[in-house]
This record gives C-alpha cells, structure tokens and sequence, in this order.
C-alpha cells in the first residue's frame, strides 16, 4: 500500500541517502536501522509529507500522498522524537485533544482507557509538566490505543521507557500487524515485534 | 554652459553641502556595493577551491 | 482549542495595554486638550503592541514540543486549523483590548460618540492584527532572535490598520464623518481574513521542514 | 523554446551566461550615467524657486523609483520561485534586495538632504517619505529573515512567502499613508507643488534611472553569482569551476 | 557570554525600536508641534518594549533546553553569572537603542539639549530596566499562570523608571533643570543593580526544583 | 566520598520514596534502576542539590553539600534528560561555552577533540539545531571528555545513542572509574561498564 521510489535527502549540503525505495504491504513492519544522523527520522518525516524528498515520491495507494493529502493522512499515525504534549494540560486532556484535532471522535472514558493500557492510569489528571520522561513517552503513545489508521509511523518509540512498557508497546504493535496494519519504525535497541512480514532498511553514513 | 567657472560649479550656488553629499554618498554607496561584492566572490572562490582540493 | 490557552494571557495583554496607554498621561502631562488629541493614536498604537506580543508566541510553544508536526497530519485543512487557532487568539487577546478601551478612553477626556467609534473600530480592526501576525508568527518559528524579527516583518504591514482606526476616531473627534475609515477597516479585515490563514498555513508548511 | 528556458533555468548554466552580461550591463550603466550626470549638471537650467539644490532630483528621483521597481521585480522572482520551485527564480529574488534596500536608503537621504535648504527640516512626516520609510523596512524583513534561517531552501521559500505578502500590502499601505497625510492638514509642505519640471530635467532623470536599472542588473547579477557558489559549493559544476582554477576567476 | 548572542540581534533591535516609534506618528498625525509634545513618552515607551520582548524570554531558552540547571551547577556565586547574563543583554538591546535615539528624536523635531538629555536620561535608566525585568523573566519559568505574575511584579517597578526618565526630557524641552529627574534616574538604576541579581538567583532556584 | 542518608523524596502529594542511603567511594559506580516515573531522575537531581530532600541530607567528603557548596560543585558532572544545548550555536562553542561557564579552562582544540573521541568531529561546527537526536545528546556527553571533576551523574546517557557510541561512552564510564572517579547513572539499558566496585540501587513506586 505504501510505496516509496528512489528517495534522496539534502540536508544543508549534505546527500543523506539517495535511491532509498521500498514496499510495504498490510501486516508489513519496516525497520529504518542506521547510527545517529544517518538520516531515520528525516527518512520517516519525508515519508509522512513533512519534508520535501530532493528526489523520488511517495505513494499510498498507488497515488502521491501530496495529491490525495486527506485520505493519506487520516490513514497515518506519526509519533515523532518529540511527544507533542501541552506542559500545562493533563495527561488526560492531552490525549482527548490530540485525538479530536486529528478529527477522530474519542470520548474521555477511551482516553483514559488507553492510559490505562501502558499503564499510566494513576497519572491521568497529572499536568504532564510533572511527569518522568518516560511517563511523557507513554503519554504520547497511548495514541496508538486509541488510532484506527492503518499506518503508523514511529520515530524510536522505545527511548526512554522501562523494560515492561517496551513489552506492553511491542505486543501492541504486533496486534497492529495482525489486524492489517503497517509499521515503520526506528530503535536503536533490540526489540522483537511479531509481523506477517517484516523488512529491515539500513541507511548508513 | 550654465557655469561661469568651476568653482561656481564647485559652490552650487551655495548649496554645496547638499548637492555634493547626496552624488557623493549614492556614488559611495554604488562603488562600495561593487566592491564588496567583488571581496564576497573572491571568498567564495577561495572556499571552493579548498573544499575542490580535499 | 480555547482550552490551549490560559485566563492568565487574557490579563498579561489588559495589563500591558493599561501599561501602555497610561503611562503616556504621566509622561505628558494632564492637560486633556493635548491627551484627547493624542488620544486615538496612542490606543491604537498600544492595541497593536499588545497584540503583537502575544502573537510571538502562537505558534513556538505547538513548534518546540511537537504539537505542531501534529496539526500538519491531521486530515483538515491546515488553513482551517490555523483559522481556529487564529480566533482564538483574537478571542484572548483581541477582544479584551476592545472592551477595555472605552475605559481607558474617558481617561484621555475622549467624548462619548469618539469612544463608541473606537470601540467599534477596534473591533473591526483587531482581527486583522491577529491574521496578519499569523503569517509572521509562522514564519519566523524556529529562527533565532525570533521575537524582535516578528516585530520587523509585522508592524510594517499593521500600518494601514493603525492609520485607519486612528482616523476613524480622529476624523470623529473633528466631528466628520468616520464612516470611510471604518468600512477601509472592514475591507482590510476581511482581506486578512481570505488570505492570511492560507499565506500561514504555508509559512508553518515550510517551517517544519 | 521550453527547453531552452529549463536550460538556462539552473545554475550551472546561468552562472558563465551571467557572467557574460555583467560587462555589458556595467557599461551600459557608466555610459548612461555619465550622459545623464552632463544633462543634470551641464544642460539642465537652475531652477528659479530652488536654486541649484533642485539637481539632487538626479540622484534622488531615480533611487526612489528604482527603490519601488526592485520590489515588484524582486517579489516577481520569488512568486516564480516559490511556484515552480526554482531555484534560481529565489537566487536572484534574495540577490536583488540589498541593492533595492540601498536604494531606498539613498532615496531617504538625499531627501532629506533636499528637505533640509528647501523645508527647513530634515524630515517631515510627508506621506511619500513616510511609505518610502515603510518600503526600507520591508526591505530590512526581507534580508533580516533570510539571513536568519539556516537552511537556504527554507530561507528561500520563507523569504518568497513574506515578499509575497509585502507585495500585496504595498499598494495598499501607500494609499492608507497618502489618506492619512491629506486628512491631517498638518504640513504646509507639498511635494505636488513642485514646479512643473522642463523637459530637459525629466530627460535627465530619465537618462538617470535608466541608468541605474542597468546598475542593478549588473549588481544583480554578481551577487546571483556569489550566492551561487557559496550555495552549491559541493556539487560538481562548482568544483570543476574552481579546478579550472583561474578561468573560475575570469569569467 | 557574549558570544551567546549576535550582531544580528542588535540590528533587530534597533529596527525594531525604529518602527515602534515611527508606529506614533501614524496613528496621530504629522504635525511637528503636538510630535515634539509627545517624543519623550514615546522614545521611552519604544525602548521598554524593545528591552522588554527580548528580556521575558531571557532565561526561558535556558531552562527549557536545559542550561540553567548547569548555570546553578556551576561553582562560580549565581548571582554573578545572572549579572553577567544581564549586562549581555543590556548591551545588545539597551545600549543600541541609547544610541539610536537621538536620530528618532529629530525626527520628532526635539530641540538639540532635550535630545541630549534623553541620550543621557536612557543611559541611566535602561540597565534599571534589564535589571528589573531579569528578575520577573526568572520568576515566569515553569511557573503556572506566571504571565499576570510578571506583569504584576515589573511593570508597576518599570513606571517609575518611565516617569523619571521621560520627566526629565520633558523637563529639558519646558527649559527647566532635568537634574533631579535624572538623579532619581540614576538612584533606581544603583538599587536595581544592588538587589536584583540577587533576586533574580533566589527567582531562578525556586523555579529550578 | 559522596554519602546519602535517608533521603525521602515527596512530589505533589506523592511520597516516591523514603529512606533511601549509601555511600560512593573512589572508583566506585552506582545503578539507580527502577521503572518510569519510580524517581529516578528525582533522586539524581537531589544529589546534586537541586532538589531538596523532604528529610536526610547528601554529605560530601563528610561535609553537608549545601555548606560546601563550592567545592562539591567543582567537583560534579551533571547530565540530565535535558541537554542543557544552545539551538543556535555550533556544536564545538556549546561545549566549549558550556565548559567555561562551568569554570574550567578549556581550549576550542580539546573542544574539537572530546567531539572527535564520540565520533562527531564532523558536525563540530554545524549549529546544534540541524543535529540529530542522537548527535546533539553526543555533543551533550563530550562534556565528559574535558571535565576533570570526581562526580558524574549522569541521566540515562544512553537514550538515544547507537550501538557504536553507547560502547565508547561505556569504555570512557570505565577508564573514569579506574581513574578513581565515581559515577552514577540511571538507564533502561543493559550496558556492562567496568568498574572497581558497583552498587545497585533499586527504587520501586
Ligand atoms: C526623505 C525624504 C524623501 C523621500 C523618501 C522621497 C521620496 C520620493 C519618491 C518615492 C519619489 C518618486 C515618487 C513618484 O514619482 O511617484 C519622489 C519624487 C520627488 N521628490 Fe522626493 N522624497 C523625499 C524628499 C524630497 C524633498 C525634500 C523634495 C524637495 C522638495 C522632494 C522632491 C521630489 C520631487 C520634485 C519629486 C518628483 C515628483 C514627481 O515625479 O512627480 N523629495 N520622492
Ligand atoms: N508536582 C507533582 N505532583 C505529583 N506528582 C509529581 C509531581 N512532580 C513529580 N511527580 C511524580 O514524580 C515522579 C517523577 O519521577 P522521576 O522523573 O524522578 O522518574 P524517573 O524514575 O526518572 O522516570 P523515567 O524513567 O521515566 O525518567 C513521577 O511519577 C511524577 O508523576
Ligand atoms: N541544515 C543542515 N545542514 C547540515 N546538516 C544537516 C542539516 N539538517 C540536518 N542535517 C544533518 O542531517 C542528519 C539528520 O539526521 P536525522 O535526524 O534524520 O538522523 P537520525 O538517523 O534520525 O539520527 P538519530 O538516530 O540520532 O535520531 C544529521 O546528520 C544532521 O547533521
Ligand atoms: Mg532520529
Ligand atoms: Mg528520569
């Protein structure tokens, strides 16, 4: 569904990879390997629409994403290095609002289920100013409880978390999967995520 | 010919300060920007060939 | 959308606007012949500003911690978004201002018909404050020194704003008509109000980047 | 004739073509300077109201007008270059304003220069010179906000974006500027009422403005050169340029 | 320290001062008489707000990117670092607009002594101003509902410096002495300089934990 | 050197925790483990003073820290979650600003070379802005390449890191120990460092 044709990335004045190209069917996980600064998250901004490709186009569905930019992105989750979270709104707050901005219909009670899923309940009414770095993480990830997009695109989702919630995220991921979904995602650290079909792109420096 | 002498032509019928600032600074302004540039592309030259060498 | 914002904004731009058309009395001196005379000018001049420093920061704080990649997924039109967000600011910031200003007018000795002219220019004007600053807000995010670069790129283009309200109030004071200037106020608010949510929605496009 | 448009539309292609016009436009911009300078000086009679001070109109007339021409040109570019993604339509948007904000600078000053014998001050809050003030600033938003974005494609699109937006404001704040001045019947002073100019002064302006349009093309075009390289420094064309060594410096 | 700021940063500044108060006249009108009136309010107003934009997020870059945990971890006495952050930042907001003023002031059509004494009476008052607004910038870090906070706590502290200042122009352009006006000018700037840097170390520990 | 006595931490209305001691000797290396939100970074920021303890108190070389405020301060590392990173300036001025602000006197050179020992010499005068996330935490750690101070603590250094870096940065853990330095860390990581001695600490919410 998702198909990439020969990427290339400026940056400044630096190539960062150039002919990066890739399929991705429903149930596919992709992994985009590679040190620091080779280029993941730009890799996986260009693929939302956020960063211009220097070269090559993105498709979904067999179309540009520019050219049908709605259904595109009411298809796409992206939960970037940053959490997108409101120092001063609750937890709880965050995650309602962030869900109707992006135009799906939660209520509060789902909201707090799906904090509850990574296991944060007890910080739902917590401003996220006061919450740890990885409680922010999770905070940010509970969107993925409440999503029904079909792709989800996640920039090293496992940073900062301790080692039951990386388990909690990757069999929630692995449902994704089974369910038809497609995942991109970067880490740096060794998870196992179960997929009909799983690819591993390397960008190197 | 409007003037009777160069420094009636120097004296601007007393408004010399005026006259000959405003020519003098536009043409300051002109030559300096040349010049500038002129320093900005031999920089810019000097740059790429170092960056050509490596 | 509302709820991103705080009633604590609502006070800091009263207050700088109190602040601000104040202080020019104390450094003036009492005389309301002089103050009414400078009156529109100084109100005008300190709505602008008022508004101006709130706008520094509409967009940064979506842009520092990411909620701003966020509002450029989501499936609406950004145009519409920004619409929304634009509004709301105007709500906290612009409509305060209007309501406060009669008040401050009767301390600058202004007659009853010029404050209504202003209260009613304000209004008609405002809004094209907050649309116009959009566009600098979103194009000076992530740039450094940011918040005096706003100023530079803005306040040039509030100046037929601030020429019109002036008048409106001025030409009242003399006892004309402000008619003119008002309805100029209008076609200057609904101008901003076709093209600015479109010119920002851009300028965020490539501020991401 | 498409493709020949999309050839000298790249740099590499520009840059020799450039550099082969600047002579000639430099020239151009001496010869006609020095013709309009002898009509200014030497044709051009003393005005009876003004006395000799009249002949800073050579200078300041032409940089006013250049000044506003820039703009248009300059947003003209970055339209090109925003729409089309041009990269050279943006070069030469950010390579013309500076030398429109220069103008605009020589504008103010040499009028005020001419204000101070002819109104006594140096400045009033005329409502030409007062939307000439708004066009240096505008200027100054422009160069301010390119020099400080990093990356140079989003400085260009940034810049296209704001020069956009100041083109549609300009006509627009003139005449707010203009209303505002005839309402307040506060300066006795009216640049209208300037004598009805003979023929030969206006020739000589002419000859002036010209004149300096061809100076800001031959500008223009060395700082589009200069941009060019600083920018695409890494890429081949440029290294081969300075591999050739001194032929880079020549051309 | 200083070369955490740039050149660039001055020139903003200086425009940005330079628009503020070409913004009066628009709103009031051209005529030389009523400008000269108003110039010492205005000039002062302009050089408020241009310090004051740059001054509320002095210290917010630090605390959100994390430097001012370092600052306070740093073996040197904090109120010294604050000291030295603070006369950065006069310099490259106070001192060019001291020095910018009197061209705007002709432009105003002040007489030659009263633009004297406003070079000499911001001189004075300006590093007041940097002084005052560090310690409400520190107060405002992390701190909810810090907008009202601030604006409380400064601006009620800056009127004083205004009324001097602008007082003392005022004074100079009516062809009375400006000396006590300047006096005060300078006492407000001398206490400023004593406590706030302490102040504003004991403002940047609370919001700090 | 550096004792803890029964320190308690209360956030909000929330006791993290309570009698919490040890005592960190010369060489020696201390995990704080414990799970997302357990008060981990809590406990390493009220080590450094910058958070007081709801009861007990850190001593250094026997000393209360707050009385001898100046000597422990020159003799601490602090690297938190945030890093502390001027957007603006190059990568070599951060550290080379960052390094006397703190005090010490250190060359541009010894800048350009602690980048070069985490393997970032080439973004050195790139602004911190364009780096990536991995990078600018690289250019926040170079900081230990130039300090010369007993103390490190340091919060989750390896959040964010690749394979490679998190080795150097482990290798340079170990060669501060034997130097006689101490270090404490927290990490959801498993990354062997050698050391003399080394201690857990285990916090549980
Ligand atoms: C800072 C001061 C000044 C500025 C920015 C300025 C600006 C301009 C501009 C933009 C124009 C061209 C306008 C047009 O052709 O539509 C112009 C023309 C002219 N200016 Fe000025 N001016 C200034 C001062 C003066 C002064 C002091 C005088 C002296 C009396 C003066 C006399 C003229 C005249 C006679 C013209 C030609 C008018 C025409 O073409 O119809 N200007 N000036
Ligand atoms: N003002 C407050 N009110 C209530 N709880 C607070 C407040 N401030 C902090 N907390 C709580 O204190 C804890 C802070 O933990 P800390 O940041 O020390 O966690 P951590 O162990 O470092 O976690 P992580 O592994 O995610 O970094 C969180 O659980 C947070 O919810
Ligand atoms: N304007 C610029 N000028 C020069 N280099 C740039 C610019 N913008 C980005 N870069 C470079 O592009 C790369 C960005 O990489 P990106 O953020 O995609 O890395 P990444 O693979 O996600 O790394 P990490 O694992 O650290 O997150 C970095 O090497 C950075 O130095
Ligand atoms: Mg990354
Ligand atoms: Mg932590």
């Amino acid at each position: 569904m998702l198909t990439a044709q020969s990427l290339a990335c400026l940056r400044g004045d630096r190539l960062l990879f150039k002919n990066v190209g890739f399929e991705l069917n429903a149930g596919g996980l992709l992994y985009v390997l590679g040190e620091n600064g080779s280029g993941k998250s730009s890799l996986l901004r260009m693929l939302c629409g956020l960063l211009m490709p220097e070269d090559g186009a993105v498709f979904w569905g067999g179309k540009k994403i520019k050219e049908d930019a709605e259904n595109f992105l009411s298809n796409l989750t992206y939960i970037g290095h940053l959490n997108g979270l409101k120092d001063d709104l609750t937890a709880q707050e965050n995650l309602y609002m962030g869900a109707r901005l992006a135009g799906s219909e939660v209520s509060e009670e789902s909201a707090l289920a799906a904090l509850a899923a990574i296991g944060i309940a007890r910080c739902a009414n917590l401003p996220v100013r006061v919450l740890s770095q990885g409680q922010k993480r999770r905070v940010a990830l509970a969107r993925l409880w409440l999503t029904d997009s079909k792709l989800w695109v996640l920039d090293e989702p496992f940073a900062a978390l301790d080692a039951a919630s990386v388990d909690v995220l990757a069999s929630r991921l692995s449902q994704h999967m089974s369910n038809g979904g497609m995942t991109i995602i970067t880490t740096h650290q060794d998870v196992t995520i179960n997929a009909q079909s799983s690819q591993i792109l390397r960008l190197s420096s | 010919m409007q003037w009777e002498s160069w420094s009636a032509f120097f004296n601007m019928g007393g408004y010399a300060f005026y006259v000959w600032f405003s020519f003098g600074l536009t043409a300051l302004c002109m030559v300096w920007e040349v010049i500038a540039l002129r320093k900005r592309r031999a920089e810019a030259l000097r740059l790429t060939q170092l960056l050509a060498q490596d | 959308m509302l709820a991103f914002r705080r009633r604590s904004d609502v006070a800091t731009t009263l207050f700088f606007f109190l602040i601000v058309s104040s202080l020019f009395p104390l450094g003036i001196g009492p005389e309301p012949a002089v103050l009414s005379s400078i009156a529109p000018g100084v109100l005008w001049v300190a709505a602008l500003l008022a508004g101006m420093l709130s706008l520094t920061r509409l967009f940064a704080a979506d842009f520092a911690d990411g909620s701003l990649e966020q509002m450029l997924l989501a499936p609406q039109p950004l145009a519409l978004l920004v619409l929304a967000k634009i509004f709301a600011h105007w709500l906290i910031c612009g409509l305060p201002v209007v309501l406060l200003a009669p008040i401050i007018g009767l301390q600058y000795a202004l007659p009853n018909d010029a404050l209504l002219v202003l209260v009613f220019a304000l209004l008609l004007g405002t809004p094209a404050l907050s649309l116009i600053g959009a566009i600098g807000a979103a194009l000076t995010l992530g740039v450094r020194g940011s918040g005096l670069l706003v100023a530079l790129l803005v306040l040039p283009l509030y100046i037929p704003v601030l020429i019109f309200g002036a008048g409106a109030v001025a030409a009242s004071q003399h006892g004309m008509s402000s008619q003119a200037h008002l309805s100029l106020l209008a076609a200057c608010s609904l101008l901003a109000l076709v093209l600015a949510p479109m010119a920002t929605a851009a300028a965020l496009r490539i501020s991401v980047e | 004739m498409n493709i020949n448009w999309f050839k000298y539309s790249s740099p590499q292609t520009f840059y020799p073509l450039a550099g082969k016009m600047i002579p000639w436009f430099a020239w151009l911009a001496a010869i006609l300077a020095v013709a309009g300078l002898y009509i200014g000086f030497a044709i051009a009679p003393t005005d009876f109201q003004q006395g000799e001070a009249y002949r800073i109109i050579f200078v300041h007339v032409p940089a006013a007008w250049m000044s506003m021409v820039i703009y248009i040109v300059m947003a003209g570019w970055a339209a090109i270059g925003l729409a089309l993604n041009a990269r050279l339509s943006a070069m030469m948007a950010q390579a013309l304003a500076p030398t429109g904000a220069i103008f605009t600078l020589i504008a103010l000053v040499t009028g005020s220069l001419w204000g101070k014998p002819m109104w006594g001050t140096w400045w009033v809050w005329d409502a030409r010179l007062t939307s000439e003030l708004i066009l240096l600033f505008l200027y100054l938003g422009f160069i301010a906000l390119q020099s400080s974005i990093d990356d140079p494609r989003r400085a260009d699109r940034a810049g296209a974006l704001l020069a956009l937006v100041g083109v549609v404001n300009v006509p627009i704040i003139y005449f707010s500027v203009k209303w505002w001045n005839t309402l307040h019947q506060g300066s006795s002073i009216n640049m209208g009422a300037a004598p009805k100019m003979a023929a030969t002064m206006l020739l000589g302006m002419l000859i002036m403005a010209l004149a300096f349009w061809m100076y800001t093309v031959a500008v223009a075009l060395m700082r589009v050169r200069c941009i060019m390289l600083e920018r695409e420094r890494t890429s081949d064309w440029v290294k081969e340029l300075s591999v050739q060594g001194i032929a880079g410096v020549k051309s």
